[in-house]
């Protein structure tokens, strides 16, 4: 199994979503996170003060899956999560040794 | 008798008619009745001032995080705005030699002729100081102005609205106002409108109305199936503590409508006024409740907060004269009203972000409408007649105000800056900047 | 004299009898004081009326997130049937033809002798508008009513605190109402109580009990080995805005109770309790700040809060007769007993969330108890009957309906509903939809 | 004539003379003068005590979440000792047997020469009640109090803070005060500042200057090259929130300081009043919205709350004589000081959290000076000497006070736990405790 | 190591760490997600229209242990994070390559 | 490439971003949490009740890398982080099988 960790813009959260449905994925965890990269945050003014915006808000998708569609998914969540603007995101995709699904204790496939 | 603002210092001519007629030391002197009814002026309209913080915290409360700075910043602007337009023109424009239809183009200056050098002089025709009815006026238009605020919220560039509001309330505003408050054809014709049901409320509502068709639904908020998606306010604490300033501020909005305060009838009209004016709110409030919990089966705070307001709105046009239990049903029918019109407006893709045209353009209507109930001076043709002349004039002038605004400056940001809210985009502002930036998918 | 609301309209009278012995034009004339009474009234009445939204924004700052939009809904709920019952039985059964026990039962109707066809008779018995008085009275009860959800909150289902407030309003705090304010026996006894620090507070802190009472602790409030967890409030700025308006509504809360304004001597009475109501507020809230850090080595802002209350409610059944110095220790002392009720309710596992019943029940039975310190016409012994039978009769009365309600209705959410939060199981809707949803392990 | 809260009992007088000469009925009598003097000064009063409140939110939502609950301890506690050391100390000193320079050294105590047992009498020597005129003072100097707070914000120990607090009010205020509104040396010189624009606001300006300076800035707003970090407030519904219920309470405040109510000339100027401090407000706003566009090519929200408060500082020196369009003006340029000066006082590394410099200390000046603008009896040169005699005195004092706390207790929190934040380190509570606590990065 | 990520309903947090006490383990990190899932979140009304909450609130749950208790640790947090209902969550566990803690750095089984 | 994922002090954040520019690193994300550890939160009190802070916020900053510079990054990391003091936080390295730049579709080393 791959746990794909995907960093994205947040108005494209549904979009990404949407877009992994079709693919038999039926659950996915998001988090609130600020992304630092080459996409830099206007230059903004308070009080008559510049400063520079670094962190920009983005969402974080985490998404397990059995190894084999990881590939399809990664590219699902790029083809969703695209604006072709910088700050777009990335996609990491990582080894799960295990997976349990609390409720009936189901493993691994089975769990997610 | 019909209580229009223009006519409304009986209570002072009666208090200077018993100074001949009454036993000694029973009545009011000219003076202090002159104080008194400049004193419920003032009171009562910082009253109705602080009722732009309730349309500002309730309207912030109401938006999402993301438009909140910007929707703060209209409001105080809009009051700061509408106090200047007011003095330079709207005040004249609505109240100085009105000869039926509009009144004369030129700053206010403040006269007291009841007080010259050799002292007070009775005999001077009004029973109250100029200026004080100015300020009172003066916050009635602000109220007019805030109710379009939080109609075309979370899409509206910042400059163009504003643009609008000078227009709203130096001259739209004051041209309708005359009719009625200025002494104008729809007083004539016998149009009764206490406190300005129709002349404020679905004043404001009207306007609002033509810049929510001429701007658009924000984006997503309706499906391309037809659904309507809920964008729920992001602060409901601010939304409810800007309503009940609201139902404060309104003792001073009806209550001051009085015009006076310098006789018994009048302070007792008033303590009327204020029980109504809360019974009805009250009716608004509990009818609210009720319904939403019978149809949707969960109270939704928010309708319940519209509906004190719209039961506030309902009362407006005829504060005095119901009993108690009349008060309460006017202001239960407003509430019933905007339990339907909200699902209404969004059924014609009329985005509202706050609920302000269910609120002041209906039951500002219902408001007027239900004068004849009360008051057997009035009647439901003159009624009807009142409220459409306002309503196609201020919808017109508006309508016509905003699309030239559309076309030569444009009134809507981009979708790109709309998705990432006008705080950030106009204002470079968070209004939380240390939490809820970034939130979820929003 | 005992200033009891039923016989407090010396002012007047005092006026009136001036009117003949004083130098002309020195008095003020029968419907100069008329007017200036009745807007003792409404002026001062639209101060309390403030105070509703006052507990609102207290208590929803010291309610965790997920139960801050029902906070909310019940405080403006509470407000609104509040009025509406006060209208429909309450009044009458405080004040119209009390047998000592009791009043009538009946809407109450507004009716002014005072002002007939002829213009304003001064010798007709009321020196102020019968409306104006209402409406004083009527803003009271909602703030007895506002006191209770303060405690209940966080657990209780809706309807049934409804219903609740229902009763209490209309028919348990007009009860005890009439035998003081009404006329009733225990005035006709002796017992002083000014502006109701037990006729209002107490009673509200009584009726509170009883339902924290029944309904029994917050799941998680006190472990199993009897330790207090402590449940911190969401949002201290809105618990703080919230105690700043009560205390600009005590102005009007104790200044209104002096119930005319129609003499120099009434206005310099009101100046006073102004003063001593300011001085009582200030020397609770400094002595709480002083004490916790003693104690704990840290202020405690909410403490701090309940501790200006605490000397606000103390202040409250004599803010008149105290000099200065004594206002101040009457507040102070009321600080004291909010810094060590707080953990005493917490030891007896009595779970009141925003800390009501030290602040209005304690406190206000203190404030009932010091009257005689700085008023010769109280006694201690008439103090305490007042104490206990206003708080035996309002326990009892207000267990009974608590453990009706429990046992038909129900008056508790599940565990479950209760780990979710009310905003969510009951009512659909979260304080603040785009942040704090789903805070950390709470 | 100069307005100073020493003589302008005026309307008083007018209406007492007036009382012989006027046709009967027509004056006012002097216990009713007596009645609306006194009405003025509490109704005015309590809506300067709401300022606090005002002052309170702005502060909390301009600082950083994590001191945002000490940020609402300090001013509830500011308002609260302000009110206690003014009664003990500072009343008397400002007012009592002023040698010119200082007052007496004794708690205030009421004495109403004009209330005798035989009722009112109309020859003693004060149109108002004492009790009155001290709560509207005590007020005022809470005001004051308030203002420093916020310049200080953030890095501050509360109970040197404190300290502080009881010095200003008890000595510091009121001695400067004595020297205008004790009728001192100033007003025998002809120095004019009606409602305070020196007196209260530029006094508060000085004291949170030398304490600023003393303090040092917070730590990372300015770096080592010069560069100027902004800090965000973190909840700017809150300052929004403050800012309008500074302007409702500014209408106490200017209309209030007329000092009297009792004749229609009175009553006419406190509606001019109202007027002009609203233009004022509104021409501070307007103009810092447009200035900031035009500079930043942003509106910046937090600065345009800064204009309309310094609009209300500038107006306060002379609220009563501009004609509307001067008021404007004198509003307008105190909005284009606020814009220069908030980067000014960056550029000098003085680290003012709020804007309370800009707003209280420069407009307060600019207000003072323009005083000659509208009143001739006022002259540039005496108002310099006002303004620079009050300014060091103030300033000076003040400067010795911080530095002998610094010395002694020290004032300011260490690094870590200015970094912590003063909510966690000085009061162990968090204003937000669901969220917002571990916010990113600061 | 293993780093151990379990995403569970927030009232359980408080027993899930009481559980992995008796286990030796010192340290866990923590975060508020969101979660989409077989769980619907309930069907709310607004305003008089209808939406579906498909996001509901979770706690993530971040604990690196050593690779011999892994399974062990898994199972408490199953047992203590059960109730049986959907949307109880998962757990996921991954490899940690190197753990160091910051203060003393220390590494590995001892940074933990 | 690697996953460094470290658990800070919040008002660190500034100066390991800093730390990390002079390694070519240009993008990393941020997510604000609450640790649990050997630093215990200091007992408060509040309404008189005594209770202890058990979870203090920290900061977790997550950054994907090179393998070949792994290392280097967690050094600097730890030594910008630093501040003696208990509850300094923990660095943990993992595999990163696979990285998308969402924008351009570049994979692995250049997505970075
Ligand atoms: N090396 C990295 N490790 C972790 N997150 C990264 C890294 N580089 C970028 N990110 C995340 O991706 C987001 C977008 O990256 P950025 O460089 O701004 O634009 P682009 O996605 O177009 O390359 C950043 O805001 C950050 O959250
Ligand atoms: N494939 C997945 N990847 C990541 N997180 C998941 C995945 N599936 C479920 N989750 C998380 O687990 C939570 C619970 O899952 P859900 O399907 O609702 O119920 P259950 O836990 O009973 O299977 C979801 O809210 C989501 O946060
Ligand atoms: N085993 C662990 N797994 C995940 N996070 C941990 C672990 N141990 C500690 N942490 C995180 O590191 C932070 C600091 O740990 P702590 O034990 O308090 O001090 P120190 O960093 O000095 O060892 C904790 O608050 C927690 O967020």
């Amino acid at each position: 199994m791959k746990l794909i960790m995907a960093i994205i813009k947040p108005f494209k959260l549904d979009e990404v979503q949407a877009a992994l449905s079709p693919l038999g994925i039926q659950g996915l965890t998001v988090s609130e996170v600020k992304g630092f990269g080459r996409q830099k945050g206007q230059t903004e003014i308070y009080r008559g003060a510049e400063y520079q915006v670094s962190f920009l808000p983005k969402i974080k998708v985490e998404v397990a899956v059995k190894a084999e569609i990881a590939d399809q998914v990664v590219e699902v969540i790029c083809a969703a999560a695209k604006t072709d603007k910088i700050g777009d995101g990335k996609v990491f995709v990582m080894d799960i040794q295990k997976a349990v699904r609390i409720r009936t204790g189901e493993t691994d496939g089975d769990a997610l | 008798m019909t209580k229009s603002k223009f006519f409304a210092v009986g209570g002072v001519t009666a208090a200077l008619a018993l100074g001949t007629a009454a036993p000694a030391h029973a009545e009011v002197t000219a003076e202090t009745a002159f104080i008194l009814n400049s004193l419920s002026f003032l009171m009562h309209g910082f009253l109705v001032m602080f009722m732009a913080a309730g349309f500002c915290l309730l309207e912030a409360g109401l938006v999402r995080t993301k438009n909140t700075s910007m929707q703060l910043l209209k409001n105080i602007a809009i009051y700061s705005v509408a106090g200047i337009m007011f003095w330079a023109l709207g005040y004249n424009l609505m109240y100085m030699d009105v000869n039926g239809w509009i009144g004369s183009f030129m700053p206010w200056s403040a006269a007291d002729p009841a007080i010259t050098e050799a002292g007070f002089d009775a005999a001077a025709e009004q029973g109250y100081a100029a200026g004080s009815d100015w300020f009172f006026q003066m916050v009635f238009v602000a109220a007019t102005a805030s109710i379009v605020s939080g109609t075309v919220a979370e899409r509206i560039k910042l400059w163009p609205f504003m643009l609008f509001t000078v227009v709203l309330t130096a001259i739209i505003y004051p041209i309708q106002g005359s009719w009625t408050w200025g002494g104008g054809w729809l007083t004539e014709m016998g149009f009764s409108d206490f406190a300005g049901s129709s002349i404020v409320h679905s004043v404001g509502g009207w306007a609002a109305l033509a810049g929510a068709i001429v701007l658009g639904a924000r984006k997503g908020k309706y499906g391309p199936d037809g659904r309507v998606n809920p964008i729920p306010g992001s602060n409901l604490p601010l939304a409810t503590a800007g309503t009940f300033i609201l139902w404060l501020g309104w003792f001073g909005f009806n209550g001051g409508s009085q015009l006076a305060m310098g006789s018994a009838a009048d302070i007792r009209d008033i303590a009327t006024i204020y029980i109504n004016t809360n019974l009805a709110a009250a009716g608004g409030a509990v009818t609210v409740m009720v319904l939403t919990q019978l149809i949707y089966k969960k109270v939704d705070l928010t309708m319940v907060l519209n509906g004190a307001l719209g039961g506030l709105v309902s009362i407006t046009a005829a504060p005095l004269t119901p009993e108690p239990s009349l008060a309460i049903i006017i202001g239960a029918v407003g509430g019933v009203l905007v339990v339907f019109a909200v699902p209404f407006f969004d059924k014609l893709k009329i985005d509202d972000v706050v609920g302000a045209l269910p609120v002041h353009l209906v039951c500002g209507i219902w408001g007027t409408l239900a004068v004849p109930l009360s008051n057997s001076d009035a009647s439901f043709v003159n009624q009807i007649v009142g409220i459409a002349a306002i309503g196609a004039f201020t919808f017109t002038a508006s309508l016509v105000v905003w699309l030239i605004l559309k076309v030569t400056v444009g009134i809507r940001v981009s979708d790109e800056e709309e998705a990432l809210g006008l705080d950030k985009t106009e204002l470079g502002l968070e209004a939380y900047p240390e939490f809820g930036a970034g939130s979820t998918g929003r």
